[in-house]
């Protein structure tokens, strides 16, 4: 290429496109800028922060929902003609066939656009709508601290899209950095509190510690290979240890292996796996619970987004020569969630503090969430003598990957409802322990609906039929079910998952017990929240429910698959 | 007289680098910490990397470790600060370490690179630091291409090659990360800064 | 630069990252700690530069770094802000401290 | 003597002409410019501490030293250096003594390895970096370190307090500085301190100063702030006497604490030529008919004495800021640290981004032409920049590159390629 190509290739090619696909992100960036230009010039006097928050949020999800619209209808292929308020929603993001409309990498192959990414970011801007809508209502920043905490909130939002489209090992540690960093903030965003700092400082120590490990990982496979580019990586594995023994007496191998299990340490951080889990319940209980909704959900979301491309990067196009090697690194990771949901079930069960019970339970989730890459990775690397054919082998690791979609889709409401609702209590209350809970859904109508949507929350998390976070485990345990004959230790995994059900439904009845069982303790005031609180409850209850038992259901799961399939092309 | 310079710039870096593990004083770890760091430069220099040994000491050393022993100003409580461990903490602690090196340093230093660089540069082509007449950066001038390369144009890598796309440039990381730092500016200036009394005389 | 290959420089930044890693591990003081990110995240930059200039990383390698530079500072600023926090409300830095969140 | 000033380097001469092998002619020729610095470094310590006295002397209408070697007092310095060699070398029970030790050295030797990128005259560069700036500003900038582990390890409250606001008061000051540095590095589009200075030749309204309203203004931010980085008066606050006794260096004594101070008049004289390499032209002295004169010259020996005249014409540019700082120190009162950090922070960081912004826009849209110079602007030398690489880098795969190509890289990458000349 001449000069002149390559600049023009950059300005008239890879720019526009990337800028076009990248918008949300950007207006999510103006809007950082929007808050602390309030405040410079003193005008969130008038224009309280959250107004500015909610709008930029909103107008990002809106940019966001258009891309996915229009990709999944018209991906790739011009001609088709959207109708009525879609073509307004198109042309208002300024969204074009060879842009938005086509998958690949943007920013010269730095991030990457497909259903994917896209669903993620569809999931992680709703979530940061919605989070934003809950502290409005639940007033954690005051009109003071609004600017910074919704600069942070923003930013760490920004950081997890960014991981989550990540297609490069650089981008791979800028995204978790740009998410956890302002996070350790956030956690300890009361500072006045001595349980908030301790939590951050806890928070703070692990994760910088992980990151760092997570960095040299990286720098590992990047000199290993030659290249940080994630499409590059498996392949160029494969060609190094061309012709040599794929054992672990082939340096290349150890010091591959050495190098992602590394990024994995940071990523486990992130998604707190046991052993890297000790912060969370630290974190969740000192930190603010909008907070820690915000955190158990998104951050794992965009962490699992990362896990799945980055596994699939450094394993993929290697053929047959390294695919023994990548089902134990599979195996590994089943063993990891399976080590995880128990821990987190057991020590859940003691716990007095709801926060506290959530943050274990989010890690038995985790683990849960882990089964599927688990299980997803023994399929896509089954052994020829399986006699998986790699049609099915597409669709089956494809189901995988849809369930832990599915599960991550209603984990977002079920974990949001009851974090917001131990928020809205204790707004009440001013209590977070489960004993101070006696009782509360005979305080008051509006009580009573926070309790019952509680409940629904809890069923969903254990689940219990019809709820959608039934249907989501069981996606999930089919598709282990699956790779089970292929590899017998996934059995085991599915047996351990289903053990762990039946023993959580304790500790969630527990919460449950003290609400509606439990009598009024008789000297307390009655306690009512306002309406517009419930009505927000019930709005992000009601697709729990939704996302159970109803045609909705079968929408989503087929967006799922839609999603995870392109993946395995 | 590369390897005399290596052999001094190594042996202080990791030397200060077990001082700042060994050392129980917080402002002598931040000392040993700022050699250690300052010889990390010199091996930057060494490897032909002007630039980014010259933002090691400017940002690393220079501002970084500054703001770490502002820190441990801020926060002792004593004359001079001290946090001991116990003996037995590290004697576990030096033979873990021990064996963890021995891992680390086995794994890596088994790996033949030159080899792997070489079948690499078979399937994939040069790198632009061996690239003839491109070689600049062989002495150290890099800071153009970096620029190029953080405004996203690879100029070291695709000028005069075929490439259907350009290579891998820069300029998302160079912009989000402006971003990221005003985040967490405003996130560290939140935490340290005292809650303001709401008052109505604003200024007070 | 004859004498030293990439195996000097790799070697350097092990025990830069293993120091940091035991550092992390030990240090009681939470800004002790933060020094401790600091070697790790400096033995990985020896890597990215060493790999730029012996490996076949080129270019990316340098850049790596200056990102890695840039990001430890911004840690660094959070994390220094969090230990003054903690500090304010506990009066120690001593991460032993921070034992009142358990369970 | 004339094949040692044609050669290119010391050790190119040592080991063409008397034959040593590279290895000791590198060792020889480091001893050598370690000498001539070392020099150079004590010299302007001497020298201003002297200037001091004397100008203070005259403003505050006395006479100065006027006893030790003559009636101006020349030899004050040296028997003021005397005097402090001989002192006994002591440390408070109070202090950590390996730091409080080793501190005064960390400030002498930042302070002296900046020296190693200043051009003293035409290629008179002990190292001639592509990031010669950068590097300058950043070893310099590690000499509030040893401030701080001075102020932290003499056990005394003055000391700390000293240190800290030390600390806060360079960190901030390092933004504006480098912003405001950068401004001539836009302009000249590089880092090469030699380049930079090399490129304000001709007659003196090609110096940045004079380039356009935005670089004149940023010559002013640039001079106050090294002022502050340098923690001379106004902005001395580290060693502010009349609250701290003497900041840092308040339990020094003898050697150690003259390193202080020899430091202190070192980075003084460094940042002044700093400023007149960045900004009032280096080692030119404005008037092309006489830098030409030496310059075209065929005679090698001509060659070198242009450049011992712009050695000379660097060090009386220098010598005067030298001069304005210490006038300022005695005219102006001390700010409070509180004025200190707003000054920076609300006022400098502003006005320097503000001025940057402006320059870069004056580069754009008036590309090629300055207020009175001839100089081209930021896009023409850019362009020139980067052809100069392209062709380089197509010397071994011209059939890669097409000339025309260049050309349209060259303008699309820089707007304009429309040089001033």
């Amino acid at each position: 290429m001449s000069a002149s190509e390559i600049l023009n290739g950059l300005i008239h090619g890879d720019l526009p496109r990337s800028a076009e696909v990248f918008g949300p992100e950007i207006v999510l960036c103006l809007t950082v800028v929007a808050l602390l230009l309030l405040r410079l010039f003193s005008l969130d006097r008038s224009v309280p922060p959250y107004v500015v928050a909610l709008f930029g949020s909103l107008v990002a999800f809106t940019g966001v929902l258009a891309q996915f619209v229009y990709f999944t209808t018209f991906g790739g292929e011009v001609g088709g003609t959207p109708l009525g308020m879609g073509e307004t929603l198109f042309k208002l993001f300024l969204l074009t066939p060879e842009g938005a409309g086509t998958a690949g990498g943007i920013f010269t192959g730095l991030l990457m656009h497909d259903a994917f990414t896209l669903f993620f970011r569809l999931g992680l801007t709703f979530f940061l709508v919605l989070v934003v809508a809950l502290t409005v209502l639940t007033g954690i920043p005051d009109n003071e601290d609004g600017p910074d905490f919704y600069t942070l909130l923003v930013g760490s939002t920004i950081g997890m899209l960014v991981a989550t489209t990540a297609n490069h090992l650089l981008m791979l540690f800028l995204g978790v950095e740009m998410m956890s960093v302002p996070s350790y903030v956030m956690v300890g965003f009361l500072k006045g509190r001595r349980s908030s700092s301790e939590a951050a400082l806890k928070y703070v120590v692990y994760g910088a510690g992980t990151a760092g490990v997570m960095l040299y990982g990286i720098s590992l496979l990047a000199g290993l290979m030659g290249t940080a580019d994630f499409a590059e990586l498996g392949p160029r594995l494969a060609y190094l240890v061309e012709g040599e023994g794929v054992g672990l007496s082939n340096p290349n191998i150890v010091a591959s292996l050495l190098a992602v299990m590394m990024v994995l340490v940071g990523l486990a951080f992130k998604l707190s796996l046991v052993p890297f889990h000790f912060w969370c319940p630290d974190a969740f209980e000192g930190a603010p619970a909008e907070v820690g909704g915000y955190l158990s959900v998104a951050s794992k979301a965009a962490a699992f987004a990362l896990l799945v491309r980055f596994l699939l990067a450094v394993t993929g196009g290697q053929g047959e020569s390294l695919a023994s090697l990548n089902l134990y690194i599979g195996i590994a990771l089943g063993a990891i969630a399976a080590v995880s949901m128990t821990f987190g079930n057991l020590a859940a069960y003691s716990q007095t503090n709801v926060k506290r019970l959530l943050a274990y339970s989010t890690i038995a989730h985790a683990g849960y969430m882990l089964m599927a890459v688990s299980a997803m990775m023994v399929i896509v690397n089954a052994p020829a003598s399986s006699g998986w054919s790699p049609a099915r082998i597409q669709v089956e690791a494809a189901r995988c990957l849809e369930g832990l979609m599915y599960y991550l889709a209603v984990y977002l409401f079920m974990n949001l409802a009851a974090f917001a609702i131990v928020a809205l209590i204790r707004n009440q209350t001013f209590s977070e322990e489960i004993k101070d809970y006696n009782g509360l859904a005979h305080h008051s109508g509006t009580m009573t609906l926070l309790c019952v949507c509680m409940g629904i929350a809890l069923f969903s998390l254990i689940g219990l039929p019809p709820f959608g976070g039934f249907f989501a485990k069981m996606m999930i345990f089919a598709s282990v079910l699956n790779a089970g004959s292929i590899h017998w230790t996934m059995w085991a995994l599915l047996a351990i998952g289903g053990l762990n059900t039946i023993f959580s439904v304790f500790y969630y009845m527990r919460v449950l017990k003290a609400m509606f069982i439990a009598p009024r303790p008789e000297e307390s005031r009655t306690l009512a929240v306002p309406g517009i609180l419930g009505a927000y409850v019930l709005v992000i209850t009601l697709p729990i429910l939704l996302t159970g038992a109803s045609p909705l259901q079968n929408n989503l799961s087929a967006t799922a698959h839609y999603v995870a399939s392109v993946l395995f092309p | 007289m590369g390897t005399a310079l290596f052999t001094v710039f190594a042996t202080v870096a990791c030397g200060a680098a077990l001082a700042v593990v060994l050392s129980q004083n917080v402002v002598r770890m931040a000392f040993y910490l700022v050699i250690s760091l300052g010889s990390t430069a010199g091996l930057f220099f060494l490897l032909n990397a002007d630039f980014v040994g010259a933002t090691q000491l400017l940002i690393y050393v220079g501002g970084t470790v500054v703001l770490l022993v502002f820190g441990v100003m801020l926060t002792a409580s004593g004359p001079f600060l001290t946090i001991k461990s116990s003996p037995g903490d590290l004697v576990q602690a030096g033979v873990v370490g021990g064996l963890f090196l021995g891992l680390v340093a086995f794994t890596v230093l088994q790996v033949d690179w030159e080899a792997n660089a070489v079948k690499l540069e078979r399937r994939y082509g040069a790198t632009s630091l061996e690239r003839p007449g491109y070689n600049q950066h062989g002495e150290g001038h890099t800071t153009r291409s970096l620029g190029a390369a953080l405004l996203g144009a690879r100029f070291d890598k695709d000028l005069g090659r075929h490439r259907e796309q350009p290579s891998t440039g820069y300029l998302l990381p160079f912009e989000i990360v402006s971003i990221h730092l005003l985040v967490v500016l405003i996130g560290a200036a939140y935490l340290a800064r005292a809650k303001r009394r709401v008052s109505p005389s604003r200024d007070a | 630069m004859e004498g030293v290959g990439i195996n000097g420089y790799l070697g350097v930044g092990a025990v830069l990252f293993v120091c940091g890693v035991v550092c992390m591990a030990t240090k009681r003081n939470g800004i002790g700690v933060l020094m401790g990110v600091e070697l790790v995240l400096n033995g990985a930059n020896v890597n990215f530069v060493a790999f730029s200039r012996f490996g076949h990383l080129g270019l990316d390698g340098q850049v790596a770094a200056l990102f890695v530079i840039v990001m430890a500072a911004a840690e660094a600023a959070v994390a220094l802000a969090i230990v003054l926090s903690f500090y304010n409300n506990h009066l120690t830095v001593d991460v032993d401290r921070a034992d009142e969140l358990r369970g | 003597m004339m094949p040692l000033l044609a050669a290119e380097t010391i050790s190119g001469y040592l080991s063409k002409e008397w034959e040593l092998p590279e290895v000791w002619a590198l060792v020889a020729a480091a001893v050598v410019h370690v000498a001539l610095l070392g020099a150079f470094f004590g010299l302007p310590a001497l020298v201003g501490i002297w200037a001091e006295r004397k100008v203070a002397g005259r403003i505050q209408d006395r006479l100065g030293p006027t006893r030790v070697g003559g009636r101006f007092g020349w030899l004050q310095s040296v028997a003021d250096g005397l005097k402090l060699i001989q002192k006994e070398d002591l440390w408070p029970t109070a202090a950590d003594a390996m730091l409080f030790r080793v501190a005064p050295y960390i400030v002498v030797i930042s302070s002296f390895s900046a020296f190693l990128f200043l051009p003293f005259s035409d290629t008179w560069v002990a190292i001639s970096l592509d990031v010669g700036l950068f590097l300058a500003l950043a070893i310099l900038s590690l000499e509030v370190l040893g401030i701080i582990l001075a102020g932290y390890s003499s056990g005394s409250k003055w000391s700390l307090f000293g240190g800290m606001r030390e600390a806060a008061q360079m960190v901030s000051y390092e933004v504006p500085l480098g912003i405001t540095a950068v401004i001539p590095v836009m302009i000249a589009g590089s880092m090469n301190l030699n380049e930079i200075g090399s490129m304000q030749s001709g007659w003196f309204w090609n110096w940045f100063v004079f380039r356009d309203p935005f670089t004149l203004l940023a010559f002013f931010v640039f001079f106050t702030v090294t002022l502050a980085s340098n923690k001379r008066a106004p902005f001395d606050l580290a060693e502010a006497e009349s609250e701290l006794v003497g900041g840092f260096h308040t339990e020094y004594s003898g050697m150690r604490w003259s390193f202080f101070f020899l430091a202190e008049y070192a980075s003084m004289y460094f940042v002044s030529a700093l400023a007149v390499l960045l900004f009032l032209g280096g080692w030119w002295t404005g008037l092309p008919f006489i830098d030409d004169f030496f310059r075209t010259s065929d005679s090698v020996a001509m060659q070198y004495l242009g450049r011992v005249l712009g050695f000379a014409v660097l060090m009386i540019k220098a010598s005067k800021l030298v001069f304005l700082q210490i006038w300022i120190r005695w005219s102006l009162p001390r700010l409070r640290i509180d004025q200190v950090m707003t000054t920076c922070l609300k006022y400098l960081v502003p006005i320097s981004c503000f001025l940057f912004l402006g320059a870069t826009a004056w580069s754009l849209f008036l590309p090629g032409r300055v207020l009175m110079g001839t100089q081209p602007g930021l896009g023409g030398r850019v362009a020139d920049a980067a052809l100069v690489e392209l062709n380089e880098s197509s010397g071994s795969e011209a059939a890669f590159v097409a000339p025309d190509a260049v050309d349209v890289a060259a303008s699309s990458l820089t707007f304009s390629s429309k040089g001033g000349e």
